[in-house]
């Protein structure tokens, strides 16, 4: 902080110094902030700020954390709902993450964060303390972690530098998120050149938590103590998420100190078994976890939120190192720290705990009557702010939001119109592209990444991958659970943002659907290019509005999600990425329907239509290396009626397996549906391409939505397709299953016997030979 | 019959060795690292995860905690007592079996079924297997490479004090595919694999045409059962 | 066989879990005195021969570039042992 | 800050594993003259005061018994730097 950079008490920028010298100069463009902004500080004030203030306010009206160009479209979220769809929320939108009531005494909370910019800068770093970030936010909540899910997006596999951050991120997520515990049960991985220097990790976390239990970031009680615990305060990451998150990456970061964040998952292990504890023995009346902007977000959020003050002396925190100035302290982003507040009454059974579990503590201040947060520094006042203003008051803008010029021009880039060749006729071309599309690094499995995952830990996941979500158990007794599922797929968005988003949604809906549970939230993670670019305000608006409105549709809920502007390289920017969640509920996860088929001699049938939907597709960018033309057609009715159909089949055990499609189409779900189990198929697409009109090419590879491959024992098969017929889901049967074993085939009439074996070896091969 | 289970700061899979040991039919007796006493329990399970961190060397520091030692000289004295990964690393660290684990051949954490051949029968946490089985336990660990000087290893296959072998596929480069060995005496075994993960159907391993419902990991803790209330 | 030392150690500045985790459990040992550890990597590269000033200076090359990484740790230390 | 710097390698036949993998990275690389990479541990200890001849035989001390494994390990150097 160049000139604010004070000695810690010789040279200190009090309040008291602060309103004698007001045209001091101060670093606030440094610090991001832009010169209204300044200004409505010092009027807030009624003074210029002392450096300390200036260091608060500019981290937390940064863009990460005030969500200062994405808030007006965020709305939508809490506005575009029923009370019917409210009925099981206990928390919504603008907690650390909200919560659900899944019945039985149970609730569970989840959300997904980003973490982009540190991951690119140090891979594993960033990714780990991507995922210690996102479990402490589960943990505020007063929920056991259960699980976590991270989404990942590289840049092209040819690419050089891909390799160095593929490794360091997913070493990074696994070292964190085994170490703490955490099964793995699932995500997504996609390489394309759009973010080669902008990689997107995003960490998804999910807890549960009895109704009881519930924990709220706020501070109410005057007299309580706000008591930090945990690790000790130090240089790292100073400035690191706000302004490495706020600004492009060319910018310069405000210190000399290091950007970068290291992660300790031992610590933070120990963090949430100390403060499991602490909430069992009832001793916090609020908690807020330190992630972006440290001791500056948890002071002045706890007192907003709790519509009360704060007094701290900042000196009593502890500190690795002792040359920290104040200012540095207050943005630190130092992890695994939480900050506890605790009636005086309670504070020994809180000194028994923390000390049970060697985890270090320092008591800062207390909690007061009035609507003021003040640090002192060794005696001297450094911050004298109202609490609200720097926690929730900060700049909300109107960014101008402009047409992309070039978006006609894509739209009108059909696969037809642009011609791409079709090898309806050549049955060896065709079953070539198969293999091919298969095995491109987006579509081949992802177990070379899915391996480094723990995944059995806790002794609760009842799926996890390959399969279409992820599914851990919550109670014990009853067998009650929660599943899964996050999508996004970046080049439909790029298409049409609107319908991008409510592509995302749709498929997260189906995959947690084919799982067998029945889907009851959203969370998302906003992943776009810069706010200040009027066409990616534009992406930006349209995609908010489909996902709300898409949520609205289906009746599920935004629960909470995270945006993370300023994912571009010089001008351009990534594909929009609206990362969705979708968390279902099962009451028995016994019930749960794997993705592929365990036996031969079943039925296999296809829901849903297919319509020649092939722009945008794996196939077209694979094949044909092109990105062009409409996004499949979104039908949320019908995604509504699968849904259904799959619960009511899966509670009468009606269907063996069930698959959705998505990329790659048909050709993919069959090859996954027997790899899943190495059992064989036969499968024969003459009566799909007669009802539905469509030629072989759309027939293996469209990516229409709404759609699932679903086994059913013979005995079922009846009851099945009647089941179908009754709710007006297009059913057809479309194959068998075969045989298992080393001369298993997956047959498919008029194109190829593919040897299971050799389908296996492309499919697995390509992530090992490409990162070893 | 009561089986301690140890909690180190860092432990993960002792929740899931407690049940484990709950659906063998057995009393759970959570046993605190810095507590040295062992509360009169028939076996002790060293359970899985990273204890203070896996930080300096795994189970390193945890081989110091106040339990451990009581663990080791309770174990001399005869005391069943089942290493599992970390748990493993700690007996190591103990010096109650030889030699050492260090990270995995090719540098990554690896989580995947194994198949294990049961090359011991004779030991408290064996003896309801049968001779050469061959099973499939939950494998996941980042330093789980056996390592021990050519005559250790001599000694080790002389007396037949491997216990378990990884069978078709090495995943982490252990010397002579050694996933477990056993003491001498029979009584304390050590093994990377995680029996705790294969004790309840839908939650184990994948099996040939049933998802997750290995349940291979629950010999050892019947094992144990029968040898105590035999013993 | 002549080898080139590289030793490196994680940025001053920045959290070292390993070297906390040590020194705590030093402290519970009794080693009170004990003030702080930091824990590095000490990386040998042997060679056939005395190493030329050029090996010595792609062994520079290597220590920053490849095994160290520049973002957390420090190059602390570069000699030749025979 | 005064610091006992504590050196450990992995014992000379046995497996290092990672020392491999950086060994084939940089003949990956082209750097085709080198033999053999080993990786091991630097660990200062930092004190307050310069250390004294008994500090030091602490240090032995905890470098064989806890600092390094003996089984798969050597400790090749102690000594003090200001
Ligand atoms: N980075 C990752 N972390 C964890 N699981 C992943 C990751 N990438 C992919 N997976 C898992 O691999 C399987 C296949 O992924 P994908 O083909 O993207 O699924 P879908 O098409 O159903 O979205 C899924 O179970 C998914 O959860
Ligand atoms: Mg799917």
């Amino acid at each position: 902080m160049s000139d604010v950079a004070v000695n810690p008490v010789s040279n200190l920028d009090t309040v008291a110094l602060a309103a004698t010298t007001p045209e001091k100069h101060q670093p606030w463009k440094e610090l991001g902030l832009k010169e209204d902004e300044y200004q409505s500080i010092r009027e807030i004030l009624g003074r210029r700020p002392t450096s300390s203030e200036l260091a608060m306010y500019s981290v937390m009206w940064s863009e990460h954390c005030s969500y200062k160009s994405s808030k007006i479209y965020l709305r939508q979220f809490g506005e575009k709902v029923t009370d019917e769809m409210k009925k099981h929320l206990m928390v919504g939108m603008g907690e650390n993450a909200g919560v659900v009531d899944i019945g039985e005494g149970w609730a569970v909370t989840f959300k997904v964060e980003s973490h982009n910019h540190p991951s690119y800068i140090e891979p594993f770093q960033g990714a780990a303390t991507g995922v210690g970030g996102i479990v402490r936010d589960i943990l505020t909540m007063g929920a056991r972690p259960i699980a976590v899910m991270d989404q990942l997006r590289f840049g092209a596999v040819e690419n050089p530098d891909t390799a160095r951050v593929v490794h360091g991120v997913t070493a990074g997520i696994s070292f964190y998120g085994n170490c703490l515990g955490l099964p793995n049960i699932g995500g997504e991985t996609v390489f394309d050149k759009v973010y080669q220097g902008n990689p997107l990790v995003n960490a998804l976390s999910v807890g549960a938590l009895r109704h009881e239990d519930l924990k709220l970031a706020k501070a109410s009680n005057p007299g309580d103590l706000v008591i930090l615990f945990g690790a000790r305060t130090g240089a790292d990451g100073i400035g690191g998420v706000s302004v490495l998150a706020s600004e492009t990456f060319d910018s310069t970061g405000p210190t000399k100190r290091p950007a970068v964040q290291v992660g300790d998952p031992f610590a933070e292990k120990v963090l949430i078994e100390c403060c499991l504890e602490l909430y069992h023995a009832g001793v916090v009346a609020g908690i807020q976890d330190l992630g972006g902007a440290g001791i500056s977000c948890a002071t002045s959020e706890l007192a907003s939120n709790g519509g009360a003050g704060m007094r701290v002396d900042l000196e009593k925190v502890l500190k690795r190192d002792e040359s920290l100035t104040p200012e540095e302290i207050l943005m630190s982003e130092s992890q695994e720290r939480m900050m506890g507040i605790v009636p005086k009454k309670d504070l020994k059974a809180f000194v028994a705990l923390v000390e049970k579990w060697e985890v270090e503590y320092s008591i800062l201040g207390e909690v007061i009557n009035e609507d003021r947060l003040y640090i002192n520094w060794h005696g001297e006042e450094i911050v004298n702010v109202p609490p609200r203003t720097v926690a929730h008051d900060g700049p909300v803008y109107h960014r101008p939001v402009a047409y992309p010029a070039w978006i006609d021009a894509l739209n009108a880039d059909t696969v037809v119109a642009a011609g791409l060749a079709r090898s309806n006729d050549n049955a060896t071309e065709i079953a070539a592209q198969l293999v091919e599309v298969v095995s491109s690094p987006n579509q081949a499995d992802k177990s070379w990444i899915t391996d480094q995952y723990d995944h059995y830990v806790g002794g609760n996941t009842a799926l996890a991958q390959p399969d279409d979500s992820g599914m851990v158990r919550v109670s014990e007794e009853t067998g009650l659970g929660v599943a899964i599922a996050t999508d996004a797929n970046g080049r439909f968005c790029q298409l049409d943002p609107y319908n991008g988003a409510k592509l995302a949604l749709a498929e997260a809906y189906r995959n947690v659907a084919a799982s067998g549970a029945s889907p009851m939230a959203v969370t998302n993670c906003l992943n776009f290019g810069s706010p200040e670019n009027p066409e990616v305000m534009w992406q930006f608006q349209q995609a908010t509005a489909g996902l709300a409105d898409g949520c609205l549709e289906l009746g599920i809920p935004v629960t909470g999600g995270n945006v993370s502007f300023y994912n571009q390289t010089g001008d351009v920017a990534i594909h929009p990425t609206p990362v969705v969640g979708v968390l279902g509920v099962i009451d028995n996860v016994a019930r749960r329907i794997p993705s592929g088929w365990q036996d031969s001699g079943n039925n296999i049938y296809l829901l849903g239509v297919t319509r020649d939907e092939l722009d945008g597709s794996a196939w077209a960018g694979v094949i044909h290396n092109h990105l062009g033309g409409k996004p499949p057609v979104v039908d949320l009715a019908g995604e509504k009626a699968l849904a259904d159909l799959l619960h009511g089949a899966s509670l009468q055990g009606l269907v063996a397996s069930a698959h959705d499609l998505a990329d790659g189409g048909l050709a993919q779900a069959v090859v996954e549906s027997s790899l899943r189990f190495g059992v064989g198929a036969r499968v024969w697409l003459g009566e799909l391409m007669e009802r539905d009109g469509v030629d072989l090419t759309a027939a293996l590879f469209s990516e229409s939505t709404g759609r699932v491959l679903v086994s059913v024992g013979r005995e079922d098969d009846v009851k099945f397709v009647g089941l179908c017929e009754a709710r007006n889901v297009p059913v057809l049967r479309i194959g068998v299953t075969d045989l298992a074993g080393s001369d298993a085939v997956v047959a498919i009439k008029d194109v190829a016997d593919f040897s299971l074996d050799e389908l296996r070896n492309s499919w697995k091969a390509t992530l090992p030979e490409l990162f070893g | 019959m009561k089986i301690g289970v140890v909690t180190f700061p860092g432990t993960l899979d002792d929740r899931d060795a407690a049940r484990a040991v709950r659906i063998a039919g057995a009393e759970v007796v959570p046993l605190w690292h810095a507590d040295a006493n062992l509360h009169k329990v028939d076996a002790v399970v060293l359970p899985g995860g990273f204890s203070y961190g896996d930080y300096l060397r795994c189970g390193a520091i945890a081989a110091q905690a106040p339990v451990t030692q009581a663990i080791v000289k309770a174990a001399e004295g005869g005391l069943p007592v089942l290493g599992i990964c970390n748990g493993f690393q700690v007996l190591v660290e103990s010096h109650l079996l030889p030699g050492g684990l260090i990270r995995n051949e090719n540098q990554h954490f690896i989580c995947r079924d194994q198949k294990l051949r049961v090359e011991n029968v004779d030991t408290a946490w064996t003896n309801q297997f049968e001779l050469n089985q061959e099973i499939i336990i939950p494998l996941k660990n980042g330093e789980g490479g056996y390592i021990a000087d050519a005559e250790t290893l001599k000694r080790l296959e002389g007396e037949g004090l491997v216990a378990f072998r990884y069978v078709d596929v090495n995943p982490n480069g252990s010397m002579n595919d050694i996933a477990g060995l056993r003491n001498e005496r029979g009584n304390v075994v050590g093994l990377m694999p995680h029996p705790e993960h294969a004790v309840e159907a839908g939650f184990g391993p994948d099996k040939a045409g049933t998802m997750r419902s290995g349940i291979d990991g629950l010999k050892f803790f019947e094992s144990v059962l029968k040898q105590v209330v035999n013993a | 066989m002549p080898k080139i030392i590289v030793e490196i150690m994680p940025k001053a500045d920045l959290l070292d879990p390993q070297g906390k985790a040590v020194l705590n459990a030093l402290h519970r040992q009794g080693y009170g005195k004990i003030q702080n550890v930091r824990i590095g990597k000490r990386i040998e590269i042997h060679l056939n021969d005395a190493p030329s000033a050029e090996d010595l200076e792609g062994a520079r090359e290597i220590a920053d570039s490849f095994l160290s990484n520049g973002v957390i740790e420090d190059v602390v230390n570069i000699h030749v042992e025979d």
